[in-house]
């Protein structure tokens, strides 16, 4: 059977559970959530430590022990629909509350966009391989590092859209340093890493173009049980969404990961300026 | 940036600071509830291989099998076994509640067998039944030896606990993987620090309960024949 | 209570028998000794009475009642029993120990641990000790704990496991004295189980002796047993000094004590050709002053031999033949109860009392051939 | 989830290439061996030394109950940190699991030989190197390798955490199906882990069958029987 | 070679005296034993000849050699010591035990072997038990290994302490007579512990008795110290039998042995007054016929009165005093190495031999004070 259906942790009891996945921004963004609630009014609101990947957190919402978590939009959509074409911010969107499943929702979109994006280090670059089409004839000689589930979701995707079928898929992490020492190291030659993640360019690696629109648009979007937020509480979120921008979440990456500011002090900072203006 | 100023800008905040002791209690409470369900285990099991000594060899294997499950492995496999969800805290508390008993129950076996003969003997013969001879005798005499076992697990377990902070729960393990994720020192540093004390006030404890336990042991320093000699 | 064991057999795993078709009864108040080599079967016939070990056939009857009949448990409480090592609950102080039964048997707190009190006092510990752990006791303290703890509830029937059997033999001595005096007020019925016959023949109103294969060669009186062992295993077991031990059930009555000369320390002797015996002012004897041997001024201590034994008066031949024997005159110092010096006699009036014994030679044994 | 996990080990692409379980066991072993043998350096010295003189045992006690205290997770990533090298940052952190139960074990070991035995031996006239290797240590043999195997069982539970800094092993059959929830995979790489766990106990208990001299194996049976 | 304790005190830890003012030797191929009450200092005095222990003042020689300037192993190994529990080293065979000490010697492995075969034929153990381990032998072939392997290097020096105490009374018996012998046929000097009077009393060619606190009571022949106690803690330390005991120093050679009428077992003896002494046809005694009993045919074992114990010619009047006391017939059969009766002797004749004695009253004793 599936262990994760069962008891409910968080939910209808006006207790808020923030949860966030292993990409060193979504704590930042829960915290920024709980803030909010906190300022709209919510007493009892907790931010739970990072943990998995979205399958993770998915069950977590389904079986109640989360209430809330930030996420992105076009993965998302993907993860319940394999099979969607929607790309733009737009499509991604209009087309996510359809293949939610039931009890679950997104609430307003934030402008604020973290997509994935392949990255070599300058050598490589200075080849000239500045797409992923330009790699494509190479992928067979590279190595190539990205989370666990990145096989599975971008395997037969990257070889059907620009014929790129790499010599090995290793694991690294998401995006964290484990990615980047092995990039940084040589040990692979491409790797998975977020365009608001402050070790791409704090390590001159260099991003690749997704000149086939392989990986979707990344709009951050608050993803919940559907009815456990009050009107105040999803206006608040609604707020806090509006204000982000990809220029501002970049800020905010740094001050977290290069920084290494708590994200509750930066989560405040940001609320108290959002406020102000 | 020197490792002094990173632990002072990292201790500076006071949202840092709150979830230290936040990660500090939660650590405390999933190290140490299982040591209770764990001891409550064992005694259990010492029973068992009392009442019907066949089966020593047997529990003293399971014991042994359990110790091989991966810590990781069991606080994910757990919910799939209790019906818990997967981030309950419950799943650490069960595992590690299965690692103290595992840890104990050879030891255990091993201390009610090795109760003095004549104690047991005069026990029976003044008419204790079984039930009332083994808590009443027998496990009080293997407290020692269940007071060392404690504490090894105690302190192991303090140290398994940070494993979980890979499935979300984890008390000060989360440190470590947030100090992992941003190539900070400072977290990890306090982490360890804090594993550390917990540990050294949690086996001070112990010693101190024991103590208390086995007020008929008087320390009683081993010698050797050799030492006479400096040669 | 009186103790019967009727055709008693135990055989371990269906093996050879470590108790053979034992038949014999301890009478009511008196105490019997399980005396025989090592593995011969003492310690399972002892426990066949209080169920520690079923038997294999037979019965084991209290006062006629069936063992078999009475739950183990409360049989248990009913029967006081002392193993070698004391086998103290090293976990419980002193009073906690002695006072493990009556808690059983639902006594308060209270009245077990006043009872407790007064049983330290009758095994002869000081109150004090009540609240040590047994590790912090001698090992002769120990067992008196150890008597004390079976005696608590007041039972009729001790059964005792080689219980001094870890302790040096002058502590033992004392030990085996205070048992005999405990069972003079006590009146209880006791099975004693040692490998010594030198123990069996001191306590036992009884001694049965028993050979390997749990087989009984001898049931009778200690006097019987070294004086008439019914065969050369109890001869042999019984040891080649048996004749002098055997001493020990001859009473002294008409043992002729003589008149010795006397000197007192700090006096000054004259010149003697005899052995004069030195005492002190309350006459208790120090030691000979040898024949012909000259004193600077008054008798010191450093004048005289060292004296033999002393034989007190009234109790053994033994004791009165040992005297004689070792005193460097020839002559036993005969003491009353005080230790006072009361006369000598010599190896050939004790001689004499023997020959005139008329049981000596040819009493009846009761004896059991296995 | 029974089925589930069946089929995951029935499915062939699980057992080939470089994430196959054949790779993974090796890698696995791989970590835990190195482990071991820096561990056995270390501990096997100090255990002696200490139990042999019986000087400095309540340091070793209290060092190794520290030692065992010391979160692995947190010495593998500040190792990690500090070499920014994945492998030597695990096997650091697997080191540091195995002291404390080879040294407890040795010390333990040569400790508990019965205090005549020694006494006989420098009775006869053994000097302390003597009766320390012709003595001692084989009479320690049971426990010392008691110790071994106690290692042995936590490296291999624990080895699995060189996973979380992108090393191989089997610990990356848990950290992949968790991260997907993918409770086949997990399960998997539990039984894997134990499975392996119980082999290399068998092995090293075939070991100590063969290491321990016989006179002593004996001994402990007549003890552990003890009279009836 | 001599061993001499020369004013050798220890302290441990700054404490009160194990052992204090220790002075005494013990000449050259003799046997001294040590014997007292528990903690008296017993094992510190030995253990201060090897080195295992160092002396906090004065001095141990050897043959007139300080042992301080011999390098400890090195004189151990040309020491046998042999400790209480045997202390055999469990990982090796009997062999490879006993061969230890020449080994370190650097003696071949296989002279070694080959001395360790004949060491365990010298303390009577089969060939075959070379190859077992001490964990499959009992407890009285562990100490004879014990005492092989303390043999192996063919010590002069034999330290022994209480190396039998942990065998029951008959195998101990056995190992004492067996020590004899070896000491007879080796003529070692050996310090031998012991807390058994008696132990002491029958090996030793002197005994030193200490008392607590590690002070020498008396130091001298057995027949000195039973016979002529220099204290009271002497005396009561040697016991309350020494008079009896101390006959074991006296030769019988004066002893007149009786005619006595013998029957053998079946034959038809005729009526008599007197008792007869029944014998087998090798002339073993096997029993007593009573004055005046009637036998239905020929004699047999049954009509017989179990006998006492036997006397065996040229030994102590000890045996001969207790032969005749243990007779029903008052008559102690008195037997030759084989076992043949050749006579009866009374307790009359025992006694006159004692008071014949020149040395049983006027003997002055070798003694210490402490
Ligand atoms: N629980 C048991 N199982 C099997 N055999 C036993 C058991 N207890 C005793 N025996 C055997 O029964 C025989 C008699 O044993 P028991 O203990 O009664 O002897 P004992 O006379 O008390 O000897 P000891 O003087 O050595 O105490 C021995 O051969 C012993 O080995
Ligand atoms: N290593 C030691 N450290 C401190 N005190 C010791 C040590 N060894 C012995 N003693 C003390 O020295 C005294 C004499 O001890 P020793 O062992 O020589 O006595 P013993 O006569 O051999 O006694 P036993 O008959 O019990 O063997 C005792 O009081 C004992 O407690
Ligand atoms: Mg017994
Ligand atoms: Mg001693």
């Amino acid at each position: 059977g599936n262990p994760l259906r069962g008891g409910a942790e968080g939910g209808d009891d006006g207790r808020i559970v923030i949860g966030a996945s292993d990409v060193g921004e979504s704590l930042l963004l829960a915290e920024i959530y709980a803030g909010a609630l906190r300022g709209a009014g919510a007493d009892d609101v907790t931010v739970r430590p990072p943990v998995g990947g979205r399958e993770v957190l998915v069950q977590a919402l389904q079986d109640r022990s989360l209430t809330l978590a930030p996420d992105y939009s076009g993965n998302l959509l993907r993860y319940f629909d394999q099979d969607t074409s929607a790309t733009t911010s737009d499509e991604v969107y209009r087309e996510l509350p359809r293949a939610l499943p039931e009890g679950l929702e997104v609430l307003d979109q934030s402008p604020a966009e973290n997509t994935d994006m392949l990255v070599v280090r300058e050598e490589l670059a200075a080849q000239g391989v500045r797409t992923i089409s330009d790699l494509a004839p190479r992928c067979d000689r590279l190595v190539f590092g990205g989370p666990g589930q990145w096989g599975e979701r971008w395997r037969r995707e990257i070889r059907e859209l620009y014929g790129c079928e790499f010599k090995e898929i290793r694991t690294t992490d998401t995006g964290g340093p484990v990615t980047v020492e092995a990039l940084r190291s040589g040990e692979v030659q491409v790797a998975n890493m977020f365009s608001t993640s402050a070790s791409v360019y704090a390590n001159g690696f260099v991003p690749l173009e997704d000149d086939r629109d392989m990986f979707p648009a990344q709009n951050i979007v608050p993803f919940a049980v559907e009815g456990s937020l009050s009107e105040r509480e999803r206006d608040a979120l609604d707020r806090v969404s509006a204000a982000l921008t990809t220029e501002k979440l970049t800020e905010l990456n740094v001050e977290f990961s290069e920084r290494k500011r708590n994200p509750a002090d930066i989560a405040d900072e940001f609320l108290a300026q959002a406020r102000n203006r | 940036m020197s490792l002094i100023d990173e632990l002072g800008t990292y201790l500076g905040s006071a949202n840092t600071r709150a979830q230290l002791w936040a990660a500090l209690a939660e650590h405390g409470y999933l190290a140490l509830l299982p040591i209770l369900f764990g001891v409550v285990l064992a005694v259990g099991a010492g029973w068992l291989g009392q009442t019907w000594p066949q089966v020593r060899g047997t529990l003293a294997v399971v014991a042994n099998l359990v110790y091989t499950i991966p810590s990781l492995a069991l606080f994910v496999v757990i919910p799939g076994v209790i019906g818990t969800t997967i981030l309950d805290s419950i799943n650490v508390v069960v595992a590690l509640s299965l690692y103290t008993a595992a840890l104990l129950v050879r030891p255990m076996l091993d201390a009610i067998a090795a109760v003095p003969q004549a104690v047991t003997a005069s026990a029976t013969a003044m008419g204790y039944r079984p039930a009332r001879r083994y808590f009443g005798v027998e496990l009080p005499l293997a407290v020692p030896v269940l007071a060392a076992g404690v504490r090894v697990a105690a302190v192991s377990n303090i140290s398994l606990v940070s494993v979980g902070a890979l499935i979300g729960v984890g008390g000060l393990g989360r440190l470590f993987t947030d100090g992992f994720q941003r190539e900070y020192y400072a977290p990890i540093v306090v982490g360890v620090v804090l594993t550390l004390l917990l540990a050294l006030v949690v086996d001070l404890l112990l010693v101190l309960l024991r103590r208390v336990l086995t007020p008929w042991q008087r320390p009683a320093p081993t010698r050797r024949a050799d030492e006479e000699v400096a040669a | 209570m009186t103790i019967e064991f009727r055709g008693v057999t135990k055989r371990y795993g269906g093996g050879a028998a470590a108790v053979d078709e034992l038949s014999l009864t301890v009478p009511d108040g008196s105490m019997t000794v399980f005396v025989g080599p090592s593995g011969c079967g003492k310690t399972t016939s002892l426990r066949m009475v209080n169920r520690m070990v079923e038997p294999t056939d037979g019965d084991v009857l209290l006062d006629g009642r069936n063992v078999r009949d009475i739950d183990p448990a409360e049989l248990r409480r009913g029967i006081g029993y002392v193993i070698q090592h004391a086998g103290l609950f090293p976990h419980r102080t002193v009073l906690g120990n002695i006072a493990t039964v009556p808690m059983l048997s639902g006594w308060s707190r209270r009245s077990a641990r006043r009872r407790a009190g007064e049983l330290l006092d009758t095994v002869g510990l000081p109150a004090e000790l009540g609240s040590r752990y047994p590790a912090q006791l001698s090992g002769g303290q120990q067992q008196r704990v150890g008597v004390a703890r079976a005696l608590a509830a007041d039972p009729p029937v001790l059964l005792m496991d080689e219980p001094f059997s870890a302790v040096d033999p002058v502590v033992r001595e004392g030990l085996q004295d205070e048992l005999l005096d405990l069972q003079r007020r006590l009146g209880k019925t006791i099975v004693f189980v040692t490998h010594d016959i030198d123990e069996a023949v001191r306590l036992g109103d009884r001694v049965a002796v028993l050979r390997v294969g749990g087989r009984l060669a001898q049931y009778g009186t200690p006097a019987d047993v070294l004086r008439h062992p019914v065969d050369d295993f109890v001869a042999e077991f019984v040891g080649k000094d048996r004749g002098y031990r055997g001493l020990s059930f001859l009473s002294a009555g008409a043992l002729e004590v003589g008149e010795v000369v006397t000197v007192e320390i700090g006096s000054v002797p004259g010149e003697s050709g005899e052995w004069r015996l030195a005492i002190d002012d309350e006459r208790r004897p120090r030691g000979w002053l040898a024949p012909g041997s000259t004193v600077d001024g008054s008798l010191a201590e450093a004048d005289l031999v060292a004296g033999g034994s002393l034989y007190r008066r009234g109790t053994s031949l033994r004791g009165a033949l040992d005297a004689a024997l070792s005193s460097p005159a020839s002559l036993g110092v005969v003491v009353d109860d005080d230790g006072a010096a009361v006369g000598v006699v010599t190896a050939r009036h004790v001689l004499d009392v023997i020959e005139r014994h008329p049981a000596s030679a040819t009493a009846t044994s009761r004896t059991a051939r296995a | 989830m029974i089925a589930e996990t069946v089929a995951w080990f029935g499915d062939a692409a699980n057992w080939s290439g470089p994430g196959g379980v054949p790779a993974r066991v090796l890698e696995h072993v791989g970590y835990v061996a190195l482990a071991l043998a820096i561990a056995l350096v270390i501990a096997v010295p100090f255990g002696l030394l200490v139990g042999h003189t019986g000087r400095g045992a309540v340091l070793l006690v209290g060092a190794g109950n520290i030692v065992r205290a010391l979160p692995t997770l947190g010495v593998v990533t500040l190792f990690f940190l500090l070499l920014a090298e994945s492998t030597p940052a695990a096997v650091v952190g697997l080191v540091v699991l195995a002291v404390p139960p080879v040294m407890a074990g040795t010390y333990a070991g040569v400790q508990s030989v019965d205090a005549h035995v020694v006494d006989a031996a420098s009775g006869v006239g053994m000097r302390g190197m003597q009766r320390l290797w012709q003595v001692e240590v084989p009479i320690a043999l049971p426990m010392v390798l008691g110790g071994v195997r106690n290692a042995v069982l936590q490296l291999v539970a624990t080895a699995a955490v060189a996973a979380y800094v992108g090393l191989g092993g089997l610990g990356r059959y848990l950290m992949d199906g968790l991260a997907i929830l993918d409770y086949a995979e997990v399960v998997a790489g539990a039984v894997l882990t134990a499975a392996l766990a119980v082999v290399l106990d068998l092995l090293l208990a075939g070991l100590q069958r063969i290491v321990v001299p016989r006179g002593v194996r004996l001994a402990e049976l007549t003890r552990s029987k003890g009279p009836a």
